[in-house]
């Protein structure tokens, strides 16, 4: 009973029943070409019978295993008869040693592996590495299937029947900057401030982000006012240089009081 | 273990250079950084590559004289852009040409980026200016033009009425 | 120019192992690649870098001993654990191999923690497919690799009878 909780310990650290066989086989402490399979077969069919007593569940490749082994057992102790289907025990036997003789090899190939020195564990390579390259970017990668295949395209696109307009900038001109002074002041906003002084600016019209066309629509509404003042229908007011510029209805002084 | 062997090691493998002080710290205590440091750049002085103190610490470099002979230039060549490359083949085609001719070909307007590209790259040149309001300049293909797309002359550009076939209408089915 | 100062300033400035071809292409023609680097590496035996063949290239890295000091200042990556190993030892003696094929010599599914930790560390690589129903993909390991485990080729892995041989037979009582 002492066994079990060794048994069971030992299950946790194989890597599946193969793993378990090799380490059992080990054991045997002979050539694995001459272990015994059946002692081997025994010792495995010991240790998942302790486990299963333990713990019920387990994985399913190890019970595959074990009712295998028993039925390799069975075979060895009980050859089948001369000309039978089945496969001869001995030649599964033999298979089953050089399975385990595989697995010998790749975990001795693994821990040879394992041993060695390596990069970035034992040994380090250069940790900043210097870049001997120089890239040349002044070459130009152009050929002229290219230049032929650009102007199909560029003629193409311009004769794809959109008329083609350059655009030019939507700038506000002085005689529609008159056009909405006059119209404002003798509006409802003219009549509402009566003979006050307003800001020339709130006569600016409403202009997108731009600063060319905003500076535009300031030049012209201001050359509006002095053309409205020169006319005698307005009066000019700045306060001081630089100050806000004023602008005040004489047509609404004049007695024009609406219709 | 030789103090030598293990600056070096150090200083090989950081990525970044190595303070002094890091290296004191490697070092056995009764061991002086400095000295070791001085040690092993002597040991270099004069091979391929050398430990140098740089502003935040040491560092192994490609000695000087012999970086440039292992310095491998590699030809990257540019592309042009697409508006680039059609401004181009219409200049080529219809030179000289004003912008405006060239935006009215393209269909499309002509970008002062894309203008800058073709003069930078010599493939384009004023050839004077049209007298026409405004005296707008005139455009036309340079001889670098012709020897990047390897033609003698302009008379060897494919012709264009062997590029453009009138495009036939459409049958309707 | 000193070829042992350009050879070692060459291979110096890289991370990666340098294949001899590109050694020679600094060298004056008449200047033997191969002689150069074997009288570079000499000079630098049991120093704290050491110039090393591997992977079909050379590198310096750090002689193996100083690594224990080095560990204090450089990171270091986690070591692949045994499953990973052993299904790397797999594939380095039975690539091309498939996913079962690993398996079946391991006697154990691979999980993909472990097919993930090998892929991400570069040490293997798909190398086409199996052409059996269901067309299984091959894996065989990479140049980083045998860069991994200092070996210059697939060829360094001791032969399969000298794994084996080391275990002294115990004779039969």
């Amino acid at each position: 009973m002492s066994d079990e909780p060794r048994a069971l310990l030992k299950l946790d650290g194989f890597e599946g029943p193969m793993d378990l066989l090799l380490d059992l086989a080990r054991g045997q402490r002979v050539d694995l070409a001459r272990i015994s399979i059946l002692d081997l077969v025994e010792q495995y069919l010991a240790v998942v019978d302790q486990a299963l007593r333990v713990r019920l569940e387990l994985a399913a490749d190890w019970l595959v295993m074990a009712a295998w082994l028993a039925w390799l057992k069975s075979r060895l102790l009980a050859p089948a008869p001369e000309g039978a289907a089945e496969p001869e025990a001995v030649e599964v036997a033999e298979a089953l040693a050089a399975r385990l003789d595989a697995l010998e090899h790749v975990q001795r190939a693994a821990r040879w592996l394992g041993a060695r020195p390596q990069l970035g564990q034992e040994v380090f390579p250069r940790g900043c590495p210097e870049d001997l390259v120089e890239m040349d970017r002044s070459g130009l990668a152009a050929d002229l299937p290219q230049l032929v295949r650009a102007y199909m395209a560029a003629v193409r696109r311009g004769s794809s029947g959109q008329a083609y307009v350059p655009p030019s900038p939507r700038l506000w001109t002085v005689a529609e900057a008159t056009a909405r002074l006059t119209r404002m002041l003798g509006g409802p906003l003219g009549r509402t401030l009566g003979a006050g002084w307003v800001a020339l600016e709130r006569f600016l019209p409403h202009v997108a982000g731009d600063p060319a066309q905003r500076r535009a629509a300031l030049a012209s509404t201001l050359l509006a006012g002095l053309e409205l003042a020169r006319s005698g229908h307005a009066d000019l007011r700045q306060d001081a240089p630089f100050g806000p510029v004023l602008v005040r209805s004489v047509l609404v002084q004049g007695g024009q009081d609406g219709p | 273990m030789d103090p030598e062997r293990l600056v070096e090691a150090l200083v090989f493998a950081s990525a970044e250079p190595v303070p002094a002080a890091a290296v004191a710290r490697v070092l056995p205590g009764d061991v002086d950084a400095d000295a070791v440091l001085v040690a092993v750049q002597a040991r270099y002085a004069g091979r391929g590559v050398e430990l140098v103190q740089v502003a935040d610490g040491w560092q192994f470099r490609t000695a000087p004289d012999v970086a440039p002979l292992l310095l491998q230039v590699v030809p990257r060549p540019r592309r042009l852009p697409r508006a680039a490359m059609e401004a181009l083949a219409v200049v080529a085609y219809h030179q000289p040409a004003t912008r405006t001719e060239i935006e009215a070909v393209r269909g499309a307007t002509l970008s002062q980026a894309t203008m800058d590209a073709l003069l930078e790259a010599g493939l384009i040149e004023p050839k004077g200016r049209r007298e026409t309001p405004g005296r707008p300049t005139l455009w036309g293909t340079t001889d670098a033009f012709l020897a990047q797309f390897g033609l003698r002359s302009l008379r060897d550009l494919p012709r264009r009425d062997d590029l453009l076939v009138e495009r036939q209408p459409t049958p309707l089915v």
